[in-house]
């Protein structure tokens, strides 16, 4: 078993990634569809693990960097008559420029100043997207631009490929020495700074991979929806996207890539909690900080998973993939 | 009373060698209060200078304005004959200028290795983000070198065995040994150490006065805040006593522990 | 362990689907016939989804208690819609490989816009619901709505003001959505073909509470008359905030919207007098059926007062029960069946245009001594 | 624009602006005592009007009597916060980005229950103060906006007296300045950290016992407050007392006028603008707040 554990650390990815390819060929279409936006949404949530799980940087505006990218590509096609490739690849520059705003801010702010700073950068967005109708359609949103496959199912394993090859960047990225002065700027910002660590430089880094990722998934949700529309980026939609980054460990790429699936995937599910999803998944999440932040609560936690016999995870819950990030 | 030198001091000043680092006239102000005033001290390149003085003198601010933390309101400092006031702190690093903490700051998340490897900083060379996500064949030499380094630092001060360890599983010590060893990793040519005996025991402290002598033979220059008098007797070389942000005596410690402005310093007025 | 979850869920829903299909296949005479509504259940517009829903349940236990289609019971799933058009696209696709004869919904015209081809593709007739003129004018032979298309729409109302009210000029004011643009873009229009003078035109965002700058506006503008469209508590509010503001004699014309219970409500009862609004079935309608009807309904759902304007999929189910009674179930069948529909319903009478509208009866009431009265009934078919 | 239009932009600005301040308020005192910033404050606000329209409409209970229940009610409720969760964090010393998470979950956690238990129709209480507006000059004036401004003006003075004179009082300030000094001089940090809670929750409740009076309620409504808050709080000054206040006032205003000046649509832009402005270039907002880090 412990073995088997030992595998799957190593080849986690590996597997996951030939599970995803493997899943299509087994799915009716809408739950292919389902699985479609949820590899879609992790490769946004990976920038945001970037963003928030390694450099401690909460952004709660990430669906107007989406919106960003998403727009972007559509308007360039269709305003500006862009071939759709040179569209993508210029609507994730332009997302990360926008991004790269975003960092002036993070060098003065912090914590809670800095996320209120996201929030209201991701209202604007949403408001000028709704405003600026002779541009963006306003309410009506936009369609009718051509996709970058059209095959749909080419743009899914295109989808998959990136999200792992993102997946092991991140986690080479997390592991290495810039990894590693992205964590010490979450944890202490001025000790990072006196031990070399270029904090300014750390921090437009995490904006820009974040924001860069989080404008190919508004990039690949324009080709999978075919339709944009400004309450697709709502402010709901950001904080469900830290939910995942939260669920996901916030420290693991692996851990990303499950939860933003499952979390997509859980109202197919829970059907019969209906209008009560976003009720249960915010309880769960209050819960799990509490359990897993405070130690008391956490060992009374895990006796009683011990008690009732299921020890193998809560000694995993001890210490998941032994990767555990100081007060993560 | 204004003590800065006396003859002791001119002809301890021949003996010192080149100057490693110059503080001119440094002067803080937080609102009000003047936690700095006009100080200057000179460390000498090989030395184990500390700066004593009573809680609240200023000892930590002087560091913070060193290091780059806090902004300076007048007068400057130089390293290697080059001002580094105004510069970010992660450049006066760079330059070679280390320091620990006086309240442990270390990722107690993150392993000995990985808090060690830390000190190799970021933004000053070395593999960008695109080298490191593609691991190319220059990112993976330079992982090498880097892991051979702090091996090396690590063995050196003697956390080897611990090098998988959780940096908050360490005893307290050894969280201390660990913070200097980061600062090592820098490659420092002075080395800050904020009240690095803390909170230890006489045995570890034994063992870190041995640890300083040791960094201090391997070219080294040392700047340490201590209130362990023992520790700075048998250390330092040359000492500087700071009462309410000025200097008020230097010299070698046998000299300023007779001092009578530094008797009353610490134990108040008519203390003998 | 989540991976092991996901897949075995997904061997299920393969097994299932393999199932179902062969299930079809296998009987020429269905056991029921399976009705999609897509309704947003979930979101800021559910107390509407709420609603529709429960018209159209309530017709689907009469038709199934009284022995179904020719004796096949009608099996009647709800899909939801969510107030949002991404994960509105997820579920019309969702309704779909449900593989329904017919799908009431969607109700937000931004899904219809967003999902069109995706019906089309499919090849299943759906009875949707918005308002936006644009929705049936697609070229998408298998869309249908039920609602009153806001080309219809709006022309009445500008006309009542130009007869009754004696207006001349008049500003609008609307909610930067899909639904309150679409009601905007065909005033206009209207405004001109009565000889109405536009005086300004204002937008708010939806949960803008306050509208005091808007209504000063178009008090500057000098303006007799405001068309007013949005969601119930931004109207409300802005029906409240007329009156805060001393501009009781601006009269107000508002949509379907506007004769919502839950508009009374925000805006308090003294603050809607003189309110004219179009609907698509009156409270004040003297008429037995409707009356009954609407009777049944509140017994029925206490906790969610009938909305007049959301409550046409009850004939909308009879309408389709109709149809599958003569045809079966038979897509196409059912399609050409829609496109040429001549209904008499209990709602209304019901009459397809060209491009899909299941045109049927408009009603203009206007608020009297705190009371809806009719003011006039209008059958506008143009064919 | 005539200066009579201006001042009556005014008069309504300094009606929304005083509710904008209560949950801003909230916000800085929970700062200060428990360095937590509380981004469910404009929720638990939202919540509190909700258990006001429960008391008068559902359960019919008589005006003045809901009121005081439901500050009590949404005070406890406060207190029970943080005594069960966000005390046990503070004193593990959590990462604070953990606990701003918290608060965002709990800020979605509360929309969502109000989603499940109301629904989404607009829910609307009378409003006690009358719907005929008072003519001054060329101005109309709604009688809750003088009742509003009275009310705020009142529990304002009244929490600077509690905060300054009275023994509990001073004790929360000595928390907020020195958590460690305190506890040895034998003040209860949890009970003082409880009691900020219980106060700032109350007094959020108080602002929705105001805004049902005049704003139809909506579970998401909270959002839109927490927004003007939030900015409210940073322009006037994290911690501060005066600030909140002042900052509300100058949001209400300011986006009112905005609104009508340049263009309603964008009037969230403009505060959110303002807002990153003055973060950037004067962090601390109008009533310097100390935000710097002890090292």
């Amino acid at each position: 078993m412990a073995k088997l554990q030992q595998v799957f650390k190593r080849y986690g990815l590996l597997i996951l990634g030939i599970l995803l390819l493997v899943a299509p060929l087994v799915s009716a279409q809408y739950q292919f569809y389902v699985l479609e936006r949820g590899v879609q949404n992790a490769i946004h949530v990976m920038g945001l693990l970037i963003l928030i799980g390694y450099s401690g940087m909460l952004s709660l505006g990430s669906a107007g960097l989406l919106a960003t990218g998403a727009y972007a590509y559509a308007l360039l096609l269709l305003k500006l008559g862009f071939s759709p490739w040179l569209g993508a690849i210029f609507a994730v520059v332009i997302t990360t420029l926008v991004g790269l705003c975003l960092a002036f801010p993070a060098f003065r702010l912090s914590g809670p100043f800095l996320a209120v700073t996201t929030i209201g950068f991701g209202e604007i967005i949403r408001i000028l997207i709704l405003n600026l109708e002779p541009i963006t359609g306003g309410a009506y949103g936009v369609s009718g631009y051509s996709k970058l496959f059209a095959n749909e199912l080419h743009v899914y394993f295109f989808m998959v490929v990136a999200l792992i090859c993102i997946a092991i960047g991140t986690e080479r990225l997390g592991r290495s020495r810039i990894g590693l002065a992205l964590k010490a700027t979450k944890e202490d910002e001025i000790a990072a700074e006196v031990m070399g660590v270029n904090v300014k430089r750390a921090k437009v880094v995490a904006f820009a991979l974040s924001a860069m990722l989080a404008g190919l998934s508004g990039v690949i949700l324009a080709n999978l929806a075919g339709y944009l529309s400004p309450d697709s980026f709502t402010s709901a939609e950001s904080s469900s996207y830290l939910l995942m980054v939260v669920m996901g460990g916030m420290n693991s790429a692996i851990g990303v890539i499950v939860s933003s699936i499952v979390v997509t995937w859980l109202p197919e599910v829970l059907r019969f909690l209906s209008s009560s999803r976003l009720l249960v998944y915010s309880l769960v999440l209050l819960v799990y900080l509490r359990i897993n932040h405070v130690p008391a609560t956490r060992e009374r936690f895990l006796g009683i998973l011990r008690k009732f016999g299921i020890r193998r995870a809560a000694d995993a819950a001890e210490d998941p993939c032994g990767e555990r990030g100081a007060g993560m | 009373m204004w003590r800065t030198g006396g003859w002791n001091v001119m002809t301890e000043q021949k003996k010192r060698g080149k100057a490693i680092l110059q503080v001119q006239d440094l002067t803080k102000r937080f609102g009000g209060l003047v936690a700095v005033n006009n100080l200057t001290l000179d460390v000498c390149e090989g030395e184990i200078c500390a700066l004593i003085g009573p809680n609240g003198s200023g000892k930590t601010t002087v560091l913070n304005l060193i290091t780059g933390i806090y902004e300076i309101d007048g007068g400057s400092v130089t390293f290697e004959n080059a001002q580094i006031q105004g510069e970010p702190p992660h450049s006066i690093c760079w330059r070679g200028v280390a320091r620990t903490f006086q309240n442990i700051r270390i990722l107690g998340g993150q392993t000995v290795f990985e808090n060690a490897l830390l000190g190799k900083g970021y933004g000053n060379g070395g593999s960008g983000v695109l080298q490191t996500v593609l691991d190319t064949v220059k990112f993976r030499k330079e992982r090498e070198t880097f892991t051979a380094e702090v091996d090396e630092i690590l063995e050196f001060v003697g956390l080897s065995d611990l090098r998988n360890e959780r940096a908050r599983n360490l005893p307290y010590g050894k969280q201390r040994i660990l913070e200097i060893g980061r600062a090592l990793i820098t490659k420092p040519r002075l080395l800050l150490l904020d009240e690095p005996a803390a909170g230890l025991n006489s045995k570890e402290i034994y063992d870190l006065m041995e640890l300083i002598e040791k960094i201090n033979d391997r070219g080294i220059t040392v700047l340490l805040i201590e209130h362990r008098m023992e520790l700075v007797g048998k250390l330092a070389n040359l000492v500087f006593v700071l009462n309410h942000g000025s200097k008020i005596a230097e010299g070698s410690f046998d000299v300023i522990k007779e001092d009578p402005a530094v008797i009353e310093a610490y134990l108040g007025k008519g203390g003998n | 362990m989540s991976k092991k979850l996901m897949k075995r869920s997904l061997f299920l829903l393969v097994i299932s689907a393999l199932l179902l299909g062969t299930a079809f296949v296998a009987s020429a005479q269905p056991e029921s016939y399976r009705i999609v509504h897509l309704a947003p259940l979930t979101g800021d517009a559910s107390f509407q989804g709420q609603i529709l829903v429960n018209a159209a349940k309530m017709a689907v236990d009469e038709i199934n208690a009284n022995g179904g289609i020719n004796g096949v019971p009608i099996e009647y799933l709800t899909v939801d819609e969510t107030s949002s058009t991404a994960t509105g696209i997820e579920a019309v696709r969702k309704a779909i490989d449900l593989n329904p004869v017919a799908v009431i919904g969607p109700n937000r015209s931004g899904t219809i816009l967003a999902a069109e081809d995706l019906w089309r593709e499919a090849k299943i007739p759906f009875i949707t619901d918005g308002t936006n003129a644009d929705t049936t004018r697609k070229g998408n032979p298998y869309t249908f709505r039920i609602q009153i298309a806001s080309t219809y729409w709006i022309p009445i109302l500008a006309h009542t003001a130009k007869e009754y009210y004696g207006v001349e000029k008049a500003a609008i004011i609307y909610g930067t959505n899909e639904y309150s643009k679409g009601l905007y873009d065909a005033t206009a229009p209207a405004l001109e073909q009565y000889g109405i003078e536009e005086a300004i035109v204002q937008t708010y965002n939806d949960g803008d509470r306050d509208f005091t700058a808007q209504l000063l506006r178009i008090r500057a503008s000098g303006a007799q008359a405001m068309f007013c469209y949005g969601y119930e508590a931004e109207i409300g509010m802005i029906l409240r905030q007329r009156m805060q503001l001393g501009m009781g004699d601006l009269l107000v014309f508002g949509e379907r919207g506007c004769s919502s219970p839950a508009v009374e409500e925000v805006a308090g009862k003294e603050n809607i007098e003189g309110l004219v609004a179009s609907t698509t079935l009156s409270q004040a309608d003297p008429d037995p059926k409707r009356q009954a009807f609407m009777e049944k309904y509140n017994n029925m759902f206490p906790n969610e007062p009938l909305s007049p304007t959301h409550v046409n999929h009850y004939d909308s189910i009879y309408i389709l029960a109709d149809i599958i009674g003569r045809v079966g179930a038979d897509r196409e069948a059912i399609r050409d069946e829609l496109a040429n529909l001549d209904y008499q319903g209990t709602l209304a009478h019901y009459r397809a245009d060209s491009e899909g509208n299941l045109v049927h009866t408009i009603y203009t009431q206007v608020v009297q001594d705190g009371e809806w009265v009719l003011l006039l009934e209008e059958n506008h078919y143009n064919e | 624009m005539t200066p009579a239009i201006l001042i009556q932009l005014a008069v309504n600005g300094i009606a929304i602006g005083a509710i904008y301040a209560l949950p801003a308020l909230g916000i800085s005192l929970i700062w200060n005592a428990a360095g937590l910033f509380n981004f469910a404050q404009a929720d638990l606000l939202t919540l509190g009007a909700y258990v006001m329209y429960a008391l008068v409409v559902s359960a019919k209970i008589p005006y003045i009597w809901a009121f005081i229940i439901t500050t009590i009610v949404m005070g406890l409720l406060g207190y029970l916060l943080s005594r069960i969760y966000f005390y046990p964090m503070i004193e593990n010393r959590v990462n604070p980005h953990i606990v701003l998470i918290g608060t965002v979950a709990l800020s979605v956690f509360i929309q969502n229950l109000l989603l499940v238990i109301w629904g989404t129709t607009p829910k609307s209480v009378v409003n006690p103060f009358g719907y005929m507006p008072f003519r001054v000059g060329d101005i109309f004036v709604m009688p809750h906006v003088v009742w509003i401004v009275a009310i705020v003006s009142v529990l304002l003075l009244l929490l600077q007296f509690f905060l300054r004179r009275t023994l509990i009082g001073t004790g929360m300030r000595a928390v907020a300045q020195q958590q460690i000094a305190s506890w040895l001089m034998g003040i209860r940090n949890d009970r003082m950290i409880a009691l900020t809670f219980l106060l700032s929750t109350a007094i959020a409740a108080t602002g929705g016992v105001l805004i049902s009076a005049v704003f139809p309620l909506t579970p998401r409504m909270g959002s839109m407050i927490a927004v003007k808050a939030m900015a409210a709080v940073l322009i006037g000054g994290l911690g501060s007392f005066s600030g909140a206040l002042v900052g509300g006032l100058a949001v209400g205003i300011s986006e009112t006028i905005f609104a009508t000046l340049v263009n309603p649509a964008y009037r969230d832009v403009f505060i959110f603008a303002v807002l990153i402005t003055f973060l950037i270039f004067k962090p601390g907002g109008i009533f310097k707040a100390e935000i710097s880090e002890k090292v």
